[in-house]
């Protein structure tokens, strides 16, 4: 460990982004964090690397029926089914809020056709508070009879490529783990034009009530997330940061500043926390706090010199 | 709304399946309002992973241990052991650190609680009513009614009592108080205090017979719901209830969290009302009855 | 709960799969069990429905280097590497040990090529002590460059005919979880020829040590498995039924009664467990006394009627 | 080999970070030979899903509670707080459930144990070491040789000594002991008792450094190894580890769990020996060596 010789006392944990700039590379899963309000009064927004919203779509959605989540081991099941304000009213009533903060935030939004993702990427494309676009391609195609954008790489392609058309802020694509080949879908991202790419979002998963026999979400089935799923994300993470040239930012399980380091090693540029809120409102502000004790510890001056790391 | 990394200060069965427990929580009493809630943290480990919602059954202070410290606040809940959580829960003892988030959610209406109240509880229903009893003007002038399955599931009648607050026990086995529902009950007092507003806490079908009988008396009722929940603040959306007005077509959903858990019975949805906890079947409900 | 008021007192625990007659619907899962001796000082090998065997090639397999297992939240990985005695050993030094239970026993095999995997089937067809095969399709086709059988529809078919017309025993074959259309595989493998569908294998996932910055697995990659993929498992299975005739047997993250409960419910057959045999020798004598419990206080006298009840 | 459903007695820290625990666990007098080990279930919960192997320190018998019951027979493991699972351990106290699957292993081969015997042992090494030294016939004629980091990793000196073995204590830092590794002591003591029989255990380098020594000096040697376990009972195939003779064309893996722990130095492979539980460097090695 010759690392740990050079005694340092400040790390850089600046990380960039598809041209955004973070301040650490921690921050919110979409759909975890609200619109960054809720966890206001137990975090300091301004302490995180971004904020990233719950997903938007052009219009309202009310969601689906309950019961919509379920605790699993290690894990939670969720059915959410995309409830959100509509682009509209988050930015008449969301964005001022996000706005008071100097930390950039990323819109995470997704459509039922494509047209219906131009539209809210061009909608988004107008916002000066909006620093980066998160698009969600893990909704059912309705077109092609509901087959989920993110399991077609064709359609994945002309999604991307059509929102591309659309803005000229940084593109992030979101893609689902339940695929064959995920770098098939990665490298389709790419070449339509995103500037980065995120995953993983939640494996599709079922559990059943055995005393009513019905499943314990009302939607039959939902989405899995939380720790039990990290080592399925780190491996994802791994085979897309080398199928890609864009950053690769990791999500799925991650709680403790160990965990966010497993994807950070395997080379991605920055990790969102999602299911660890709910379980420790302020799991992110300790991350932070702990990566850069780990890299003090560990004689690093500079997180990205941590980044892509991996012997194998 | 504070996270508060705590310690249990004390554990008591109080009925077979059901305990008490203290935890330590600065702030709670000025803070707390009645029917509010915290997401408790049963253990620092990932299993259970998600916090456990419990009503705040009551605030308070007990001496410091050492007399140049100021007194201990503390929070009292109520819980009945039905799954892995509150199996956990049932083990741990003074000193065991435990994580509290709270208070939460919105509580009782308490512009509402002059005249007369009908307080009607079921099981574990009767904890966000005690609360509600403290801060009732005229303690003389309210009531409650308790009910349960058997005569283990009938609790915190001589708390109610001693705010002063009337009681009418029942039990649907007749092992203690009256035979039969708690809402047959209710439905004689309304007849005494017609004008009286209620609130109401406990199983899903006592709810909705309580619901009932308030609508077609034209009374107005406050019910405090319990559904699935993962963070308790109003981010994940995981604990909606169907709004006064729902259809399939124009579906209007509103968060247990942060609207509720308490709800003014008109505000919400009771002909098709889809109720999460209601498919959890593990343990029973939380007053005995099988669901 | 209607069914609660039929009073009984023997509840009927046989199925049937595929011809063959299990005393009750659990049995462990392969290379998980070694070759039944292992565990025989801990569990009484005549209380279980079958007896699965650890995965044999034509020759016997070394397996990869070390470190080959690690912990996850409410998981393991492995990368074993598919380390077995091969099949003439198998015969001669394992099987008079299993012949001397009254307890079906199913041989699990692969090959590396579709040559390899007919001619394990047809030495396996001889032999009068083998109940069932099941064949794992998760390996590494070599001809192809390393893709994976089961993650090819038309490999997987190509294979499980192959076998078939090497063996006229009951021919379980064993899904890969990892695909974005399990249905899709599993039609193929039920149109080639299998008489029943078992799965599923473990998701391919990874974990990192971030002090050293390696793997923490000698192979990089490994299968994760455990009560963390349950709900994973049950969705996939529950598709599974969905999409095919023949029975399906459920594998993922058993340990209790109530996680078997929850496959047989979707409409297994049978299912097998894994991991819980590392975590409690006696894990599947206690499940079985928990589901005939179950049964009883729930007054089903046949665990056939609890099958595929769910009600969606 | 049995999975006892059984209890912690005791459980003391006897230097900082190990501790000794005392596990009622009937039968184990009998069957346990010497460097035998245990798959201990930390809790009967899932996490840590996977048990913990230890070696075994000791058996022995202690009075019953009551005076018409058996006495109560145990077994006593010494363990260092490294991770998930130990950090659990070290909270458990007397009555707490565990489980205990074991005795597991081939333990030493003990016909060898006649004349001169030196017991190398570094951190946790010692554990097994000290059922070996009780079962050796002639104890002044062995000798162990206690290694660690520092002083607060020499555990079990007065055991021994009360056994009538001759202790060397080393440590890297000076801090106790002779200055220095255990090697070197080793070295010295085989000038001395050039026919000695070596029994080694503890982090790899040292056993490396070890068995060069042994084998350069032509000096019989067994080693009880660690490794990564998921069974403990030879049916998962995680814990390997190479046979002598083991090539990347022609690989030969032997089983830690049931060929092992102890293996003669000869059996094994020792030029390109990968170890398994050197990749886990969380909590530093067993010593509080880096490895
Ligand atoms: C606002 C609110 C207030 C509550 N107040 C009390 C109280 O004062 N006393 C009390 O005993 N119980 C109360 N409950 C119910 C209590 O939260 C559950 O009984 C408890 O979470 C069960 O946890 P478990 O791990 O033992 O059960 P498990 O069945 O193992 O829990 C599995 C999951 O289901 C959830 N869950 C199970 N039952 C319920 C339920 N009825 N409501 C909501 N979530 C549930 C758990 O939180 C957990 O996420 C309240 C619930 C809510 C929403
Ligand atoms: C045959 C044998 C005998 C042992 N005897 C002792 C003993 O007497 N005293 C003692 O303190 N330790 C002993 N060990 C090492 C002990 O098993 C580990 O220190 C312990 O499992 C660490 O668990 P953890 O949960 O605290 O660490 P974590 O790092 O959280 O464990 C994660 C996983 O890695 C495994 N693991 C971690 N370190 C080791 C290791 N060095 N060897 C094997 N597995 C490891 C754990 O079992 C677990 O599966 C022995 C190991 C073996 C194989
Ligand atoms: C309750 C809930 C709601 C979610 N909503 C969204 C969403 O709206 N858009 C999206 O892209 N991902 C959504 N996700 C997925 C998360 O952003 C994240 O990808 C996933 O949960 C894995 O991370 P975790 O294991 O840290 O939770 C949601 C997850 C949860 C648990
Ligand atoms: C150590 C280990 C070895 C395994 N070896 C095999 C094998 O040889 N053949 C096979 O088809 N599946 C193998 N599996 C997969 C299991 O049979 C099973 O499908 C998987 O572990 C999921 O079940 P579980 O969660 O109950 O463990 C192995 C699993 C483990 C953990
Ligand atoms: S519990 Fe998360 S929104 Fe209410
Ligand atoms: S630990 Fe499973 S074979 Fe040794």
């Amino acid at each position: 460990m010759k690392r740990k010789e050079k005694v340092i006392k400040n790390v850089n944990m600046q990380v960039e982004i598809a041209g955004i700039t973070l301040r650490n590379p921690i921050m919110p899963a979409s759909g975890t964090f609200g619109y960054g309000e809720e966890y206001a009064p137990y975090l300091d927004l301004n302490s995180l690397g971004a904020i990233v919203t719950k997903g938007l779509s052009l219009n309202p959605k009310a969601g689906n029926n309950t019961p919509r989540v379920c605790e699993t081991v290690g894990g939670m099941l969720n059915a959410i089914g995309l409830q959100n304000v509509g682009i509209e009213q988050f930015i008449y009533q969301k964005m001022p809020f996000l706005e008071q903060f100097d930390t950039p935030v990323i819109v995470n939004f997704f459509g039922n056709t494509q047209d219906e993702y131009g539209e809210v990427a061009a909608r988004l494309d107008e916002l000066p508070g909006v620093a980066g676009l998160e698009m969600n391609i893990s909704c059912p195609n309705v077109k092609h009879g509901g087959i989920i954008f993110g399991t077609d790489p064709q359609a994945a392609f002309a999604a991307v490529a059509s929102v591309r058309k659309r803005t000229s802020k940084p593109l992030i694509v979101k893609l689902t783990p339940n695929v064959t080949d995920i770098q098939v879908t990665a490298r389709a991202a790419e070449e339509a034009g995103a500037d980065a790419i995120s995953l993983i979002n939640t494996l599709t998963g079922m559990a059943v009530d055995v005393k009513t026999r019905r499943p314990r979400l009302a939607n039959t089935i939902g989405g899995l997330s939380g720790p039990a799923i990290r080592p399925i994300a780190v491996r994802l993470v791994h085979q897309v940061v080398q199928a890609v040239k864009i950053p690769v930012i990791g999500i799925g399980g991650i709680s403790r500043a160990m965990d966010a380091l497993e994807f950070l090693i395997v080379g991605a540029k920055a990790v969102q926390v999602g299911t660890a809120n709910f379980v420790d409102p302020n799991a992110m502000a300790t991350i932070i706090t702990e990566l850069e004790n780990f890299c003090l510890e560990e004689g690093i001056d500079d997180i990205n010199d941590l980044i892509g790391t991996l012997e194998v | 709304m504070k996270n508060h990394k705590t310690i249990v200060l004390s554990n008591q069965e109080i009925s077979p399946g059901y305990f008490r427990m203290r935890i330590l929580a600065p702030d709670y009493s000025r803070l707390a309002k009645p029917g509010q809630f915290v997401m408790f943290r049963v253990q620092r480990s990932l299993l259970p992973l998600l916090r456990r919602p419990f009503g705040i059954f009551r605030t308070g202070f007990m001496p410091a241990d050492c007399d140049t410290m100021p007194p201990k606040e503390f929070i009292e809940i109520i819980y009945k052991v039905v799954g892995s959580g509150t199996e956990i829960m049932q083990g741990l003892h003074y000193g065991d650190p435990v994580e509290l988030l709270g208070p939460l959610g919105s509580g009782f209406d308490l512009n509402l609680t002059s005249g007369d109240n009908i307080l009607v509880g079921g099981g574990i229903g009767l904890v966000p009513l005690y609360m509600l009893a403290e801060s009732i003007a005229d303690p003389s002038r309210a009531e409650v009614l308790i009910g349960g399955r058997s005569r283990d599931d009938i609790i915190t009648v001589t708390e109610f009592e001693r705010l002063g607050v009337k009681t009418f026990v029942s039990t649907e086995d007749g092992s203690i108080g009256d035979a039969g529902l708690v809402t047959k009950v209710l439905e004689q007092r309304l007849e005494q205090k017609p004008k009286a507003r209620v609130f109401a806490c406990g199983p899903m079908p006592m709810i909705r017979a309580v619901e009932k009988i308030c609508r077609s008396k034209g009374v107005a009722l406050q019910v405090s719901l319990e559904e699935l929940m993962a963070c308790g603040v109003g981010a994940c959306l995981g604990c909606v209830v169907k709004g006064e007005g729902h259809t399939t077509e124009r579906p209007s959903y509103l968060c247990t969290c942060t609207v509720g858990p308490v709800f003014n019975a008109s505000d919400l949805a009771w002909d098709n009302h889809d109720h999460a906890s209601g498919a959890v079947s593990y343990g029973g409900c939380e007053c005995g009855e099988k669901r």
